[in-house]
């Protein structure tokens, strides 16, 4: 029997910053040892803490060692495993806690956290279905499969679960739908088309804890009565898919999947479709369309999936965390447990990717409710550089911004779409004072724009004509009724398009309007953008009252835009400064500031 | 496939021919289908062994 | 057509045999596509990968001139699995066992040895069949090109009626006609053996009516096909012809048969908008005038009567072919007076039963009607043969399988398929002076298997000779696959490469339709 | 099933349930602007020119796709609709030719349609705008998508209907064009040139060669007459300008063909003015052809034929009647040929 064991997050993140790597080495270090028998290695999924990956996690010990590079292993293992004490310096240590800490419960990143649907990830072996049993996995399904589809439905509709892909749509209430349409084949289908830039928690659902989809998606096919499913999941997470393969071997192995499933006399087939990662796929009948072999593009609705979906037939269609959520809410209690958690509106817990300007990125999973101040100040640690809050967009290239006076609004489907964003899939990016807001509308449509399935004219034609908008805007070319002509077709957008996706896209633009109206007109009246990232509209100048004469900023300059002697305050020459903003990030003495561009007008008297 | 919970006894025969309908809740509180000491004891083991704490599971 | 052509795209199961259709019937291929997309199941028999047999579940790719034999074969497997509509045959057939026991000999395994088509195609389609709601054939003349021809006709009735599917809407046996009035033609008594509306010549009370009517007397002895016309002119018995609009030295089969009768005539008129390789052999050209020009009515593949206006004047002094005709039968001593189109057409319907109902009026009202059209109040008839056919009882046929006139031998080794190509039509006098479709498709392709072509030296575009007993022309050639090996296919649409030169002027006992469908020829690399 | 009952405008309109808004709205004789919209087709929501308001409803509704609801309360030109309406035109011509004095579309284009009725003259959006190459290789129609407002039915129509699939939308966003998988010229791809596509273009994107310049659409007559090819029996409109057939376009009301051609009937019209046409009666004297009048030509003819039947008898004579020619052609023919005594008449059924 084992003594410890290491598990070492294996999920893309730390994968990235150099995990497998750190695998080797300990994978060596225990060979070298002759410690293979008495410790165990296993790649998990993530643990959420992308910020300071690579992570080990020691048990029984629950020792949470972080940032580890190969070199540190065999200190780790001589100390650690050898000698039994723990190694100080590979702890996670930060602004946050005083004495470097231990564990989810010492460091403040997981102390706001409530794990239901990351329950597993980092603690088991993604690939191992007992671990997945022995946590209490394929409960849920054995007791569905005593129950009539209608009781099953009751509960998911008790538990006030709802769509975590984007609308936010009764759970329960779709499923009933499809329960109740008439077809003589029905489907069930995963969403796992993450299209979000920056979002990666079904990704990590997927990667960490396989099984809870699998069984989520039988339970429904059990409830609708459907006898196959599709995981539609994009080709760019191989890891997850390989992991769904694996996941599902070993469930059929069981007897989990395929014939007479545990001699109830169910049938359930799984398919996994590679989708090509059109960000339009993610919207449901564009994805199904997709799995059909046709161009992914959406269709009006109704039909609804649920009574026409996947070749006409009634189809359930939701996402990884949906379907993560069922296994709690159909096992024994797990209903009450869930509608503990949350809000009148929105039950249960919601995990974000935590991105941007943000001290700990990486993924959390929190109970709605929570404050963003919560997430973003004590789970997330707040801003980078300790610099100063600005907004936060919610939701992706569908949701909005939140600006600081928002910081309170409790996170949570109602909320979120009154302050003009959404839950969304629950990309969470963080913005300071260097991010300018026009520029961050400017981005998210040119994706929209770039990814519109260019079917129905307000999305094809209107987003195009609101990007050239904002890229004159942000060229210092804007014209005063740029404004309302903005406003004008986002809400014919809003207003006309075919799909969601579209009816959404313009939120980003609305939003930044709402909270930042001043910084646009700045842009457009003034022509300065004062967080100095729009390059044609603000100068770079230095504080003399803050110089030092370091030189550090004039050795950095690419183009020699900086002159100065030692010790002597410097300057910068606007004609040939190209705003690369490296001596910005260059100087110690935040003296490099941004300012309105001198006219002729300004210099003359 | 290596399987974690084997049959504690001939009694036993799930396989994904002849499912048994008490699988799951027998790997975790087995077994269901009849009454043994041995076999309860043998499954107790088991559980005890890997069930180290609330976060964790070992193997 | 038993059925009407919307009715096809609720069919339940389709059932093509001998036709490519969206390329000969283009239009009807779009209510098969809707009918399948629908969910229907599609069965075609071709021994060509048309793009039915593409688009079918089951294409049973036959070897040519084998249909009876694949028929007899589906009707084995109807019965011996029992899916047969016995209530059907019980009230409204007869010759039920003489069939069954015809159809016996037919074992799957016999069938896939003449037809090679394999035991579990055979089996899959005839269930396909058989178990549908409702099931409809469409066929053209790749089955009635045959010296088998009728056989495979009265087959292909078997089969309807063993599995009942006659007299209800999306079934039926459905000839799709290959000529915009060819049904027309035969409606108005276009034919040796009746008059209009099918009523038979020597029938002693319509010869006394038609008699009455046109206030001459009748001969009441059945006239000549074309086919055997041919012969008698040979022979020496027909000494003048009257064409209307025909080119038969492009499509008779044996076309220079054809040709050296025309040569032989002592006197030939020909009515028609150009100068036709047939025309060029007359005595007499009368210019006509075209469909665009003149006031009618055409009769459709579904019985479906429609006035069709004319748009612009004839050129020249080219006059409709009815005034031409009025003109003529005047000069021979009759008086005819008619005051147009519509004054033919009452007197045509004023004797013809089934169009009895019909007027000008009610077609410009209704569109069109679709006959039998008793009378004024009749509503016309989207599908015949409800409750009983027109003889009665819906007599079985059984037939045997015989194989083709002229099968490949030594000197001969290839089959020829003769047809058309989507952007042609016939022999080309329309298409090949329409501007756009000669520039898409200028030339014959002889469609020959790449196999075959490679043995030859032959590649994509070489010239070939092509030969038979009976004549040869040189054409391009492409390599496809839609033909088997020792399978070529020309159409008859260019006057260059005239593959009726080639085709062998057998033909079917009964119809005298000549065998299009199956010649031997040769085929070799040219200069 | 019962039907439904709701309001549009103001009036009730009663309706059998999976009506679309649209079709409930053209009940009541209200004209909702389309381009999208395809009776044959599954709706495809593309256009949003159809949008209406309907009472509750979060945003606008496109009414060719939206099936009615009892008690439902529907606005077809409210402010709201009109100013999505206009705000679309004026997106499409932002991206759109304006070169409709030479356009051939001129007349029955929906874009000037819809334009006219919602006074949108010209766009007020700078910007980029399409440049794509003209593709006129193939010699049946001229394919130009700098026009295309990528309503989508010419798709529909080649992949559903005609099953040949030669186009598709292709590229995603404001890069979206309809045509042949890897940009190839029609002529390319597995185009059948059924013209199907031409004839539900809203637009001037899809145009027929031969009636190029040859004249507009409120100078043409159309006459109705039935295809001379196969036995289908497709009823079409040919295009009649100074007694001159200038195109051809399909009876959407057909009773055989429902609006549906083939690459023949479509554009296989023009055979009717050729030069080659017979013009005079023509007798051949010592093995050459010379024109003659129609009274010497028939008389010769009577003659022959008199002489004939004197000499072998009315079974010596053979007459071809047509299967091209009219019913009433057919007739007199084979009246003819019995009233001269013999039954000796055929036509080329059998080929």
């Amino acid at each position: 029997m084992y003594e410890k064991h290491l598990m070492i997050c294996g999920a893309t993140g730390c994968l990235s910053s150099g995990s497998a790597k750190v695998h080797q080495a300990l994978v060596e270090e225990l060979a070298k040892h002759k410690l293979e028998k008495k410790c165990r290695l296993v790649m998990t999924g993530c643990p959420g803490f992308c910020e300071v990956g690579p992570i080990i996690v020691i048990y029984p010990d629950e020792v949470f060692y972080c940032r580890l590079k190969p070199q540190d292993i065999p200190e780790l293992v001589e100390k650690h495993l050898l000698g039994g004490e723990i190694v100080e310096r590979l702890l996670y240590k930060g602004p946050d806690v005083d004495a470097p800490a231990r564990f989810y419960d010492t460091i403040p990143f997981y102390r706001k956290q409530k794990f239901n649907v990351l329950r597993n990830s980092g603690i088991i072996d993604p690939e191992n279905i007992d671990e997945y049993i022995m946590r209490g996995g394929y409960r849920a399904l054995s007791r569905a499969l005593k129950m009539e589809p209608m009781e099953i439905i009751d509960e998911v509709k008790r538990s006030g679960l709802r769509g975590r892909g984007g609308a936010g749509f009764p759970t329960g209430l779709k499923w009933e739908f499809t329960y109740k349409a008439v077809g003589d084949k029905k489907y069930v289908v995963c969403n796992a088309d993450e299209g979000d830039p920056g979002a990666f928690m079904d990704r990590s659902i997927l990667e960490g804890d396989p099984h809870a989809v699998l069984e989520g998606m039988l339970i429904a096919a059990r409830a609708i009565g459907s006898d196959e499913g599709y995981i539609y999941c994009r080709a760019e997470y191989p890891l997850a898919i390989k992991r769904l393969k694996t996941a599902i071997a070993q469930a059929e192995e069981y007897g989990f999947v395929g014939e007479n499933i545990l001699g109830y006399g169910f049938n359930f087939k799984f398919n996994i479709k590679e989708g090509a990662g059109a960000f339009v796929c993610g919207e449901e009948t564009a994805l199904l369309a997709s799995i059909e072999g046709k161009r992914g593009m959406p269709r009006p609705r109704p039909p609804f999936p649920a009574t026409s979906g996947l070749w006409g037939k009634p189809t359930v269609i939701n996402n990884v965390e949906t379907y993560a959520n069922i296994p709690l809410i159909l096992r024994e209690g797990g209903l009450e447990e869930f509608v503990k958690i949350g809000t009148e509106g929105s039950k249960g817990t919601k995990v974000f990717a935590l991105a941007g300007k943000i001290r700990n990125t990486g993924l959390c999973e929190v109970p709605m409710g929570i404050t963003l101040r919560e997430i973003i100040f004590d789970i997330g640690g707040g801003i980078k550089g300790g610099r100063e809050f600005k907004a936060v967009q919610a939701g992706g290239p569908s949701g909005g911004c939140i600006p600081a006076e928002k910081l309170d609004l409790p996170v949570d489907y109602d909320s979120l779409t009154q302050a003009g964003a959404i839950m969304g899939s629950g990309g969470l990016v963080v913005m300071d004072d260097r991010t300018c807001m026009v520029d961050l509308a400017r981005y998210f449509l040119s994706f929209t724009q770039k990814e519109s399935c260019g079917k129905c004219i307000p999305c094809r034609e209107g987003t195009k004509r609101m990007l050239e908008i904002l890229e004159r805007i942000t060229e210092g070319l804007g014209k005063p009724d740029d404004l309302d002509r903005l406003q004008e077709l986002a809400s014919t957008i809003k207003d006309s398009a075919l799909c969601g996706l579209g009816q959404t896209c313009p939120n980003p633009v609305l939003s930044t309007i709402r909270y930042f109206r001043h910084e646009y007109e700045e842009h457009i009246n003034e022509k300065f953008c004062r967080s100095g990232v729009c390059k044609s509209l603000f100068d770079y100048f230095i504080d003399p009252e803050l110089c030092n004469g370091c030189t550090r900023c004039a050795r950095i300059c690419p183009v020699g835009a900086i002159s100065g002697e030692r010790k002597e305050t410097h300057v910068i020459d606007p004609e040939i400064c190209t705003r690369c903003g490296s001596c910005v990030e260059r100087c110690r003495q935040e003296a490099i500031k941004v300012t309105r561009v001198r006219r002729e007008a300004d210099v003359n008297h | 496939m290596k399987r974690f919970i084997d049959p504690c006894c001939e009694k036993c025969n799930h396989s994904k021919e002849t499912p048994c309908k008490d699988f799951v809740e027998c790997c975790t509180n087995g077994p269901i289908c009849h009454e043994d000491a041995s076999c309860a004891a043998k499954r107790k083991a088991i559980i005890d062994r890997v069930a180290l704490n609330e976060h964790f599971v070992i193997f | 057509m038993t059925n009407s052509i919307g009715e096809i795209a609720d069919a339940k199961a389709i059932f093509i045999i001998g036709s490519n259709t969206s390329e000969t019937h283009p239009v009807i291929s779009y209510r098969v596509r809707e009918a399948v997309r629908k969910g229907a199941v599609l069965i075609v028999a071709d021994p060509r990968v048309t793009e039915m047999a593409k688009l079918a579940d089951y294409h049973l790719r036959l070897r040519p001139g084998t249909d009876v034999a694949l028929l007899n074969g589906l009707m084995h497997i109807i019965i011996a699995e029992d899916l047969l509509d016995v209530d059907f045959i019980e009230k409204r057939t007869e010759g039920f066992e003489k069939l069954k026991e015809k159809v016996a000999e037919y074992t799957p395994e016999r069938v896939a040895e003449i037809t090679g088509v394999a035991v579990s195609d055979l089996r899959a389609a005839a269930r396909a069949y058989a178990t549908a709601e409702n099931a409809a054939i469409l066929y053209t003349m790749g089955i009635t090109q045959h010296t088998t021809g009728t056989d495979n006709v009265l087959s292909v009735a078997n089969l309807a009626m063993l599995t009942g599917n006659v007299g209800k809407p999306s079934s039926g046996v459905n000839p799709l006609r290959g000529q915009n009035n060819v049904q027309g033609a035969c409606d108005m008594g276009g034919l040796p053996n009746v008059f209009t509306g099918y009523q038979r010549v020597g029938d002693p009370q319509v010869q006394e009516k038609f008699a009455q009517a046109w206030g001459v007397p009748l001969s009441d002895k059945p006239g000549l096909t074309v086919t055997k016309a041919m012969n008698a002119i040979h022979e020496g018995k027909i000494k003048g012809m009257l064409i209307m609009g025909e080119n038969l030295v492009l499509s008779e089969a044996n076309a220079n048969h054809a040709a050296e009768a025309l040569e032989k005539l002592e006197f030939l008129v020909v009515q028609d908008i150009f100068m036709t390789e047939t025309a060029a052999y007359a005595d007499v050209v009368l210019p006509a005038a075209a469909y665009a020009e003149k006031l009618g009515t055409y009769t459709n593949t579904e019985r479906r009567v429609q006035l069709s206006y004319p748009a612009v004047p004839p050129p020249g002094e080219a006059r409709p072919d009815w005034e031409i005709l009025v003109d003529l039968a005047n000069r021979l001593g009759f008086n005819w007076s008619y005051s147009g189109p519509e004054a033919i057409f009452n007197e045509m319907a004023s004797l013809t039963p089934s169009y009895a109902g019909m007027s000008y009026q009610r077609l410009a009202e209704n569109r069109s009607l679709q006959w039998p059209c008793p009378d004024k109040d009749h509503p016309g008839t989207p599908y015949l043969h409800v409750g009983k056919f027109s003889r009665g009882l819906g007599q079985f046929t059984p037939v045997d399988y015989k194989p083709p006139a002229e099968l490949p031998d030594e000197e001969y080794p290839f089959v020829l398929s003769t047809g058309r190509h989507l952007f042609h039509y016939h022999t080309g006098t329309m298409t090949r002076r329409s501007a756009p479709l000669e520039q898409h498709r200028p030339e014959e392709l002889v469609e020959i298997h790449p196999e075959d072509a490679a043995r030859l030296g032959l590649e994509e575009g070489d010239r070939a000779r092509i030969s038979s007993r009976r004549g040869e022309v040189v054409a391009k050639v492409t390599l496809t696959e839609r033909v088997k090996p020792g399978h070529v296919f020309m159409t008859f649409h260019y006057r260059e490469a005239a593959a009726n030169l080639l085709t062998n002027d057998a033909f079917c006992p009964v119809a005298t339709t000549p065998e299009l469908k199956v010649c031997a020829v040769n085929v070799e690399k040219a200069d | 099933m019962s039907t439904i009952k709701l309001t549009i405008d103001g009036r009730q309109v009663e309706v059998e349930p999976g009506t679309t808004i649209l079709e409930a709205a053209r009940k009541l004789g209200i004209d909702i602007p389309t381009f999208c919209h395809d009776p044959e087709l599954a709706p495809n929501g593309a256009c949003r020119i159809c949008v209406v308001e309907v009472e509750k409803a979060r945003a606008l509704v496109a009414s060719c796709s939206a099936p009615v609801a009892p008690d439902m309360v529907v606005y077809t030109e409210s402010e709201r609709v009109v100013q999505a309406r206009k705000a679309i035109l004026r997106l499409i011509l932002a991206n759109h030719p304006l070169d409709c004095i030479t356009c051939e579309k001129t007349g029955e284009c929906k874009l000037q349609d819809y334009c006219y009725r919602y006074g949108i003259s010209e766009s007020d959006f700078e910007g980029e705008v399409k440049d794509l190459p003209l593709d006129d290789t193939n010699p049946f129609y001229i394919r130009d998508m700098n026009k295309c407002i990528l309503c989508g039915r010419c798709v529909g129509r080649c992949q559903e209907i005609n099953g040949a699939g030669a186009i598709d939308f292709i590229n995603r966003g404001f890069n979206t064009v309809v045509g042949p998988a890897y940009g190839d010229p029609i002529e390319k791809s597995s185009c059948v040139f059924c013209g199907m596509c031409v004839d539900v273009c809203p637009v001037g994107a899809l145009v027929p060669k031969a009636g190029i310049g040859k004249g507009r659409p409120w100078e043409v007559k159309k006459v109705k007459t039935i295809c001379p090819y196969c036995g289908t029996g497709c009823s079409l409109y040919l295009h009649v300008k100074d007694g001159c057939i200038i195109g051809a376009s399909p009876d959407f009301d057909g009773p055989a063909n429902r609006g549906h051609l083939c690459s023949k009937g479509r554009f296989g019209w023009d055979f009717v003015h050729s030069e080659d046409r017979l013009t005079k009666p023509l007798i051949k004297k010592d093995g050459v052809f010379v024109e003659a009048s129609w009274d010497e030509a028939l008389d010769l003819v009577a003659e022959k034929v008199r002489d004939l039947i004197k000499r072998y008898g009315p079974d010596s004579l053979m007459g071809l009647s047509s299967a091209k020619a009219t019913n009433e052609e057919n007739y007199l023919f084979q009246k003819l040929m019995r009233s001269l005594g013999t039954n000796n008449v055929d036509h080329c059924a059998r080929l």
